[in-house]
This record gives structure tokens, C-alpha cells and sequence, in this order.
């Protein structure tokens, strides 16, 4: 879960990791300017990289220009964000600029520190053509770090004197914080030391273990709740949303009613494959309520591009009695006018189909244009028929 | 000898009064899995499907010292805890089923059972199936049949689907292994292609993949060192591309981590990459018929 | 640093390991009595242990019970000490008594948790005749105890459903109290079982790591300050005390003015066993400030039971000039009439022995019955040499 | 080749510009010790007594790679992480000067430096002599002469007395060694034993100890395998015995810990005990006669 800048920095002052006085700033409180010292800098909120060179860093020496800065940004698109917030916080002389990150490398399984003397925006120049002048400190899965450790980092980013103590005590306490509230990535860039010879981190990049948020509900009391991170939601995404489906519409005309997000992605690419254009990705988690598996249907059929739908079960943790109870009473209360076509196999088969064979006989009309096929047609051959069938309804 | 289970593999269930953990136990037990005890704490004495529940897992071991795999079904909170005392008990290989378990919690874990030589596998695996011997996890049994190609994904469904893809041609799976679709895994693709390799009932290997993480890459080079052929099928090429946040992951991952990336690293190595599902069996066919790998069994 | 039974359990409250209901009461609120439910146990709060045998705790029914209890208890004396609270307790109905503790293991230099499935009075006879009856579990230092670990031993000591859960809670939370608090034991003794299926620590050992007490400034807001814990102290002991001196009345007449506590020790038992009666331990501790070995000195001339003083300095980390320089400044200071018959060597000691000449030369008069021997005569020629001078003012 | 320091090991002091460590360097230079470096963070580049002083103990060795011995000065609420960092840095011998370190810091900073075969002694040892050759620490250099008896004590002022004992007779000492006044402690007296026997400079050993602990008691069957003469003397027989708060102290210590139980242990196992200091040269006068044990050298 990636915070706002804003939001990141609550957690660091949490941990007494320096940052500067600022103000965040939306539509319906730009009275809170009155509160900053110039000069300011104006940042746009928001879960993208490179806001300085879109534009959505700007720096302002009096009132006029920071609302004019802030006009500028607030509303824009960054991506596939709307940025709704501005952070204006106080402009400091820079002596220096550092890069300190906290993060997991996935290829060692091992918490990893990682430095570079040379931060800001010279960062991107150094991943991309001077990986070998970042250095890295990899840690044992809860090793606390030991302060020397902190300040052998502090002294390999060259700093002595006074600043090796406060540079040591920053990533002493950042590491804490990636420990202490389960964080994929801590990034702090740049971390600089002003002319008034203080240590600042100017930005603040956090990135949240989704499946650890139950161990801080502490989060919650600091205003930092759950976020979709991937851009503005279609109002189908928002309804997906609420109902605790991950979701995201696509351009095609098939509704895709998968399992579990892995065979989703799979079907995707296969709809795709096979000349056929996916209406949607979704994921039922793994044993979904039949309320879930209802919810997942009305997405497909409420949504006008959808033409017919692709459905696959194949029970694993999920049951596939739960899911044919589920379609059946979807459509006994639906009536859907879209075929399906399906595939069911795995646990509890015969159950499944037990229910689906007596809600044909029971409904024949309601039922006549959902086919559910069984294991031994290949998912492949369900797919293609599908395609052939939206042909058929595109031709019509 | 099958790969991780067979069918005289004595293994315990962790969590096992949960529901989904004691509806699984039905179908483990009916399927011929050789469960000998579970553990809940605080419900040690009930009995789940004739199966004698144990407080902790070293009370079930004093009655069954010879347990080789646990299975782990506990909520997610406590997987750590649980993963941990399987490690302690010095059980050989934990399977576990539990899925989102917290990061940091896993990479700790996992550390764990590393330094004791203890196979992990998952988090939020579908299991693990030796055709006709023996099923530790939640696959459906419909799916698999005996023969003498392993499968290994993360993904259950896709670990379904490969199967069945397998089936209807008429081949069959020596075992079917789901890694788990958790973000930190205990094993990975070359664990499993190393047992295969070395596993006497296995011709060839099946694998797939998907978009994100860094597994797939991590193991193509060691398709080079195998003898036997592998067919690799990865998802994912039509799915978007996510952003990084900041550069931490860039610069530890570099271009790892797309379909496109995962496709270029195994075909580099000597995979034999299948666009459909329908197509992997006709790849199969073909590399045992073609090529001499694998003919050592 | 032991705490009482009363303040243990406010750590105990801390970390949520179940103690009863309570008041703490002393001659000034024997009001308290009003808000207690009966029947009670009245404890009289003390750093030792078989206060159960010494008649310290006793059961009530009602208040008039009670008041009687109180009374006699506060006021007498157990051991060294002179009882001046009890903590009055709901009594409960006990169904099984067992016996845990977080310790340190000094030879194996490790924690050590230890549990016994029987405990209260038995643990003694335990301890004595079947001591392979407790159970003993290693922890790596810094390592948290594992929640398995703390079931395992739930278990290890009988109990099941409910309870297994209640008591790994408890053990879990012990070891993070030991832990957390720098402590050199926590046992609960007993830990017991009520008829109402409920768990609760009935009394509470705590003894805190003097030398971890800056770690741990929520003691002080919690009323927990440092005390001294071998008993009732002498009007002088206060006086050192209050210095921060480590000093101990003994019942001889040779004052000793030492080094360090383990010179202290041994010159203690060489003075008696040469027939010497040594007036006071002391500890000057490493590198004592001037004002500091003034304070040691006056303790000694100040004590009309003191007829010489015996003194060693051995400059290591002190220094001698230090020393010479305090004792200089005291004796023209103070004027004292007793005879010191001392030794410096060491560290600084030509510095030292200038300054003493000097003085000498100086005050000849003050400094008359003041020797200070070097290195060349051994420290044992000393002790004989004040002996001899203590026997011949005896004799005068 | 004294045990411990010799003249031409390299040393470094950690915590040097404090008032007493500063002091001392100047002491422990003028009798010879090799101080290459000194370390406190945040004072990189100062110089104490013409010694450098860097930031940290890894800048230290990247310019003197070869340092074998460290002495820790720092305040005790840092002494674990100082203790860590010679540890983290390979130093083979840590000589900790600094007293009161919490118990718990101690017992992780000694494991960690066992696990890498790290000999630590202290904390609140005065330190190590090999007189005539090397010093480390705060110990009067007055107080030893060359010699061929090694002296292994608790206390400071003890291990000065017990050397100007010997001093005052007519012997040296090869190496006295200070283990230390706190509670927990590195190095103990076994080990120093070991080194002692296996020492060809050293015939005999001295040993103080005194009341309370149980390193005294633990070191004692040693004594039994030892080619060498140990002479023991033991303080604390006329000192009040303070009460164990609660059962866990007997249960682990038993009656361990008074100067009768230390005095009976080493007498059974061979020792041969003093009960004043100027009876120790006598007694060590004749072990080296009257029986032929340490004449090894």
C-alpha cells in the first residue's frame, strides 16, 4: 500500500526521522497558506516518481506564487492520478543530497539498505548507468540493526563530525520504521543536509504490507486508510471496490468471470490469443461466499459492453457446489439476458452440477443459453466457443 | 519414489479445525494421503475425520516421530508461529496452504527453515499432488492422473488447468506442484526443477509462470543444466505494467519482472515456451520424441 | 534491584499477566480497607521469601479480620527488615498451583525460562529433593520467545483447552516483561489455576538489573525508585548511601579506607585474620572524585568506634594524585586525631607521593600520625602495622 | 610468545578521546603497547597522544588491517554496540575496560563473539599486562615485573596486589589478567587457565577469586588437567551472605557462590589454596619445587 508523501512523512516524524514544517493544501483549504513562511515549495501528492520533471514541483518565494503554484497543479492528471492535494512546505539552501532506501530484494530474501552519495535527481542516472556506486548492506530477517552498523553506513555516505551521528541516527530509525510497520520499501530521496548544517529528508517514499495493515491500527488513528493505487477507478472499478473485488475494466466485450487471479490473467491472454477482446480482469480470491460470486456476475452483466461471458471454476479451496449455488441464484433473480459460456470442474463437482441440472430442469427458459462444461473439455475449446458465440451475437 | 509426497509419506495438518483445513482432511484422507495427526492449540483431544487433534505439534510428534510433512491451514496472523514450530519440531517439509501471509513474517520464516535444510512451500499454495499416491493441500483430484511429466506454478488454477491441458492428451503428472501465489515463497521454480531432475519417474517438466516477481528469471539458468525438457507457459503478456514506487525495486530487480522479461530469460536458457495450454502437451510430445532428454527412466 | 510484591505487579498489570484485585496499605491508609471485597489475604510486603511460614500472610473474612491481620503484621520485623505495607488481596478459590520464572542461567550464560507443575510451598522441597522435576528452556539472549514455545510449555505443565491458551499468554508475556525490563528474575510462584477456570498470578518476584536502570525511565513514573535491599540501614549507611557510597557497618574498631570492592573484601578478611577487627566494608568504585574519597574519610573519623584507619590505594583507572590530593585536603580540613596508616602505589603515584611530602613539610603537626607506605612494603606489613597501633591505643 | 598482548600486537582503543581512555592511551604508549587507531564516532580525523582517531573501527582497519586487540572504554550504555563492532570487524581479542554494562547487552555481545571464536574479557576488567612487553588497560605498570607466573583474578585492586606478592619475593609475572567485576563477563577463568597451560613462558599460575558468581566453582575440574601449579586464593570468607530473592537462583546455582563452596571446589580439584597474599609466593616457591609440574618450559 504506497502512501502519500504527506502520509510517509507522519510516520517518520513518528519515528523523529527530520523533516520540514509544511502544510497540506486541497480545493477547500488554501486558506491553510497562511500558516507557511516563504520561500515554499509546492509538491504535488501523488504515488508517481518524476514530479519534478512533470511539472508538479514548484517553488514559490511569496503568497502570490504559491497559489499560483498551486492552482497549476491541483486537478491535473499525473498518469493515471488526479492530484487532489499539494504538500507546501519550507524551502531550505542545500549543501547536499544523499539516496537511503529500506527494501526487500526478492532475489536474496533479505531485508536490504541501500545508499547512494549521490541523491535527488541524480538517482535515476545511477540505477540506470552506475548501479555499482550504490552500496549495499543486506540484513538477516528480524535483525534489529546495530547502531554501528548505522553509523558505518553514515561514514560510507561521507558524513563526519556532527552529521555522521545524525545521518547514523536517521537510518538507525528507518530501518525501525520499515521493521516496525511492515514495509516493502522506506525510500528516502533526497535525504540532504542544508546549509544550516541540519539533516532534512525532503521526500518520503513508503510502501505498506497490505497483508500486515491487521498488525497497526494505529495506521487508521493517523488518518492513513486503505487506497486504490492504480489510478482514477471507472465507476464499475469503485463498485468492484466496495464490494471487495479487485477489478479492472478492460476494452473488450467478454465478460471474464475467472478464479483466482492467476487463471484470470491466464484468460485474458488467452481471450486474447484466440482473437477474442476481454472485457475485464477480476480475481474471486481464494473460497469466495456465493454474496461474492453474485456481486462478481452483476459487474458482467450490468456493463453494456459486455456481450457474453466467460466463466471458469475450477475447486480447489473453492467449492464448486458454492459457485453453481451462486450462479443459479444469480440468474433465478437476474434473469440475465447474456449467454455464458462455462466450465466447472474440481471439489465438489458432482454437487455442482447436481444443482445446475435441476435449476435447468426447474428453469429451462432462464438457463437455455448458459452452457457448463465439465472436465474433459478443454478450457480452450470453452473459450474459443465463446468467441464464436460473441461473433455470432457482433454479426446479428 | 514420487517427488515431495508418496503415498507412505506420513504428514500432519496444522490448523486443522478450521473449516476449509477439515473439509481438505476429508478429501487428503479420501484420496489416500497418510495423515497420522493434526494440531489446534487449546483442541488438542478432539478428533477431526478419526484424526487425533494435538495441542502443539511436538505432542503429535511424540506419537508419530516419523511425520516427514506438515501442512500448514492456520489464518494468516499465525502463520509464522506455525511454519516456525513445524521448523522446530525439524519436520522435513512444510506445505503451507495459508495465503497472505505478512512479508517480513515470511522472509523470516522461510530463513528459518532454511538453516535446518527444511523445504517450505508457499505461502498460499494449492499443494502439492503425487497422482494415485498421495495429495497434501486443496487441488482438485479430477484434475491429475499418474504419469511421468511434474508439473510446477504458482498459481493454482493455472496448476489445474496445466494438468488437465496434460490429461486430455493423455499424458500424466509424476507431481503437481503448486509454489504458491504469495509474494515471498518458500521454495522456488529451481527447487523443484532440481527434484525433478533427479526424479526417476519424471520425462519432462512442465512450468508456468506469470507477470511479477522475479522467480521465473531466477531459475532459467539452471534449465541449461538439466537433462530433461522443460515446456514453459507464461501469463501475463496482456496484462498492464504497474509502476515502481521509487527506485529501490529498479535497481535490485533491473528489467526482471514482466512476461516479456520472464519469456526472454527461459527461452535463453533452453526452455521450450508453449503459447496456449493446448499447445503444451504437443510441446511435451515433442521434445520426448525429438530430442533424447530425458529418456533415463 | 528487588522490587516488592506490589510493585511487581504494576509491571505485571503492564504486560497483562493476570493478578488479582488489591490495595496496598500502610499505618497512614488503613482507610483503604473500605474497598476491598471479602474474603482477602493480607501480605506483608518484604525482599524475602517463606513469609507464608513466618506467619506474613494471612486470610480474612471480614474487616474486622483484616484490621486485626494488618495490625499484626506492619511493624515487625522480617529478617533485616522492618515491614511497613501489606498488600491486601481478594482471596480465590485454587484449583492447581504451578510455579514459572525467567531467569538467567549464569553458567550456561543464557535466559532461562523454568516451569514446575507444582509450585507454592512445594517448589522448596522441589528445589531440594527432586529438582528434575523442573523443567529448564534455553533462550538465546535478544532472541523473543516463539508463541509455539511458550504453548510447548503451557502444555509441558497440564494444561489444555482454554487454560493452554491462558498460561502460553502468560508465559509469553513473562519473558517479554524480563525482557523489556532489563530483569534478572521474574517468577510467579504460584501461578494459579481458580475454580472460576480463570488464571492469575498470585505473587510476583521481580529483581531489575541495577545497571539497566537509564533504560528504563517509566519506572520513576510508575513510583519504582532504587532502594536498599539488605535491610534496615545504620544511621552511617544512610549517610553513605546518600553519597552514593557502598558501605556496611561491621563491629570492629579498624576503619578501612580501600580501593575497590574487591579489595575491600580481602582486606577485610586479612585484617581478621590477623587478628584485626575491621569497623566498616566500603567501595570507593573506579575513579572516585576527590569529594567523594573525602566523603569515605570522614565516614571513618566520624564513627567513635573507629580508633585507626587502615587505607590502600592502588591507582588503575584512580589515581593516585587524586587520592593524595583528597586525603591532603581533608585532614587540614578536619584536623582528625586518629592514627592512618596507609599505602599508595599505583598509577600517578610520584605525583601523588610529591603532594603528600608537601604537605608534610606543611602541616607537620596535622600530618603526624599519618603513614603512607609505597610499593616496596607489602600490603599485608601494613595491616599488621595499624593492627599493632590499634592494640597499643587499646592498651593505653 | 605472552598470551593475550605481546610487544608487537597491533591494538586500537574504542572510546579514546574520553578523559580516563585518553589518559591511559598516553599510560599504556609509554610502556610500549602498539596502539595504532583510536575510534569515537563523530570525532574522525581529531588526534589523541599522536594517535589517529577515526570514525569508526572498520575506517580504523582498512588503514591497519592487522589490529588483533581492541579496548573498549565507552560508557556502559554503549559498550554492547562498541563490543559489536570490534566483533562485526574480525578483532580476535576485546579487552573491556568499561564496568556496569547491562546484564542482557552483555550476555548478546559475548554469543556474538563466541560464535566467531572472539575472546572478550570484562566488562570492568583493569585489563591485561604481559609486563616488560604490552599493556592494555588502566593496571599501574609499576606493579609487575617480568616473570615467569601467570595471574588470572576478578578485581582490579586484587590482581595489583596479588602481582606485588610475587614481586616482593622475587618473582614476574608472564601475563596477569584481569577477568573482570561485573556480573557477566567474556572471558572466564577457565579460559585463561587454558591459555596459561599452554603458554611455554608461564610455569605456574596465580588465581584470586571471591565471593559470589560461580566462575570460581566452574573453572575448578579444569584445574585437574593441568600440567601447571595453581595457586588460589579466595576472598570473601568473612563477608555476610546476602539471601537469593525467589527459588530460581538455588535451582540453577545450588550452593555455588560462597568463598566456602569456591575454596572446597578448587581443593578438591587440585588447587593449592592461600589464605593470606604473602603466603602466595611461598606457595608457589614450593609447587615449583617440590613437585616437577611446569618445568616444561
Amino acid at each position: 500500500m504506497r502512501l502519500y508523501e504527506f502520509e510517509a512523512k507522519k510516520l517518520f516524524r513518528r519515528y523523529k526521522i527530520p523533516v520540514l514544517e509544511g502544510v497540506i493544501i486541497d480545493r477547500n483549504s488554501l486558506n491553510e497558506l497562511e500558516k507557511v513562511t516563504y520561500p515554499v515549495v509546492v509538491k504535488a501528492q501523488t504515488f508517481l516518481g518524476g514530479r519534478g520533471k512533470a511539472g508538479f514541483i514548484q517553488f514559490a518565494s511569496d503568497k502570490k506564487e504559491a497559489n499560483k503554484a498551486i492552482c497549476s497543479i491541483l486537478g491535473k492528471s499525473h498518469g493515471p492520478f488526479v492530484i487532489e492535494k499539494v504538500l507546501v512546505e519550507k524551502r531550505i539552501d542545500i549543501e547536499k543530497e544523499v539516496y537511503i532506501a529500506a527494501t526487500i530484494d526478492r532475489l536474496e530474501h533479505k531485508p536490504l539498505f541501500m545508499l547512494s552519495k549521490r541523491g535527488g535527481m541524480e538517482i535515476e542516472a545511477i540505477t540506470k548507468h552506475d548501479p555499482e556506486e550504490l552500496l549495499k548492506y543486506y540484513f538477516n530477517p528480524d535483525d534489529i540493526m546495530p547502531g554501528f552498523k548505522a553509523r558505518i553506513m553514515a561514514a560510507d555516505l561521507g558524513f563526519t563530525g556532527n552529521g555522521l551521528g545524525l545521518v547514523a541516527g536517521i537510518i538507525f530509525e528507518t530501518y525501525r520504521l520499515f521493521q516496525g510497520f511492515d514495509c516493502k520499501l522506506v525510500e528516502i530521496n533526497p535525504l540532504a543536509l542544508g546549509k544550516d548544517k541540519n539533516i532534512y529528508a525532503l521526500d518520503a517514499k513508503v510502501d505498506l504490507d497490505e497483508d500486515a495493515m491487521f498488525r497497526h491500527p494505529e495506521l487508521k488513528e493517523m488518518g492513513i486508510t486503505a487506497r486504490h493505487e492504480v489510478g482514477e477507478l471507472t465507476q464499475r472499478e469503485q463498485t468492484a471496490k466496495a464490494a471487495g473485488i479487485p477489478y479492472v475494466d478492460l476494452d473488450g466485450n467478454i465478460g471474464v468471470f475467472p478464479g483466482g487471479a492467476g487463471f484470470g490473467i491466464a484468460a485474458i491472454d488467452l481471450i486474447t490469443h484466440y482473437q477474442g477482446k476481454p472485457a475485464n480482469f477480476m480475481d474471486s480470491g481464494g473460497a469466495p461466499t456465493q454474496e461474492k460470486l453474485r456481486a462478481m456476475l452483476g459487474l458482467l452483466i450490468d456493463n453494456p459492453k459486455v456481450k457474453t461471458i466467460f466463466g471458469a471454476r475450477f475447486g480447489g479451496i473453492s467449492r464448486c457446489d458454492d459457485w453453481a449455488k451462486a450462479l443459479v441464484q444469480y440468474v433465478k433473480e437476474n434473469k440475465p439476458k447474456k449467454p455464458m459460456i462455462m466450465r466447472m470442474a474440481g471439489n465438489m463437482e458432482k454437487q455442482g452440477r447436481k444443482i445446475l441440472e435441476q435449476a435447468k430442469r426447474d428453469y429451462p427458459e432462464l438457463f437455455k443459453d448458459i452452457k457448463v462444461y465439465a472436465v474433459d473439455t478443454p478450457i480452450e475449446d470453452v473459450i474459443k466457443e465463446t468467441i464464436r458465440i460473441e461473433k455470432e451475437l457482433d454479426t446479428e | 519414489m514420487a517427488i515431495i509426497i508418496d503415498k507412505d509419506t506420513k504428514t500432519i495438518v496444522q490448523g486443522i479445525t478450521g473449516k476449509n483445513a477439515s473439509l481438505h482432511t476429508k478429501f487428503m484422507l479420501e484420496y489416500g494421503t497418510k495423515i497420522v495427526g493434526g494440531v489446534t492449540p487449546g483442541k488438542g483431544g478432539q478428533v477431526v475425520e478419526k484424526i487425533e487433534v494435538y495441542d502443539t505439534v511436538h505432542q503429535c510428534l511424540e506419537v508419530h516421530p516419523d511425520v516427514a510433512v506438515s501442512s500448514i491451514w492456520v489464518p494468516p496472523r499465525f502463520a509464522k508461529d506455525a511454519i516456525l514450530e513445524a521448523v522446530d519440531a525439524g519436520i522435513k517439509t512444510i506445505i503451507v496452504i495459508t495465503e497472505c501471509i505478512p512479508i517480513h513474517d515470511m522472509l523470516y520464516a522461510r530463513l528459518k527453515a532454511k538453516e535446518k535444510d527444511i523445504v517450505v512451500i508457499g505461502g498460499n499454495t494449492p499443494g502439492v499432488i503425487s497422482p494415485g499416491k498421495a495429495l497434501v493441500g486443496m487441488l482438485p483430484k479430477i484434475t491429475f492422473k499418474p504419469g511421468r511429466i511434474g508439473t510446477v506454478a504458482r498459481s493454482g488454477a493455472v496448476t489445474y488447468y496445466l494438468a488437465n491441458s496434460l490429461n486430455l492428451a493423455g499424458f500424466g503428472e509424476s507431481t503437481s506442484v503448486g509454489l504458491g501465489g504469495d509474494p515471498i515463497l518458500g521454495a522456488n521454480y529451481e527447487d523443484i526443477l532440481r527434484l525433478f531432475e533427479n526424479d526417476p519417474e519424471t520425462d519432462a517438466v512442465v512450468m508456468a509462470g506469470e507477470i511479477g516477481g522475479v522467480y521465473e528469471e531466477l531459475a532459467a539458468p539452471f534449465i541449461e543444466h538439466m537433462s530433461k525438457p522443460v515446456i514453459a507457459f507464461i501469463t501475463g503478456k496482456t496484462a498492464p505494467q504497474g509502476k515502481r514506487l521509487g527506485h529501490a525495486g529498479a535497481i535490485i530487480e533491473g528489467n526482471m519482472g514482466t512476461a516479456h522479461s520472464k519469456i526472454e530469460a527461459l527461452k535463453k536458457h533452453g526452455a521450450i515456451l508453449a503459447e496456449t495450454l493446448s499447445e503444451i502437451p504437443i510441446l511435451v510430445k515433442k521434445a520426448l520424441e525429438g530430442e533424447n532428454k530425458g529418456k533415463k527412466a
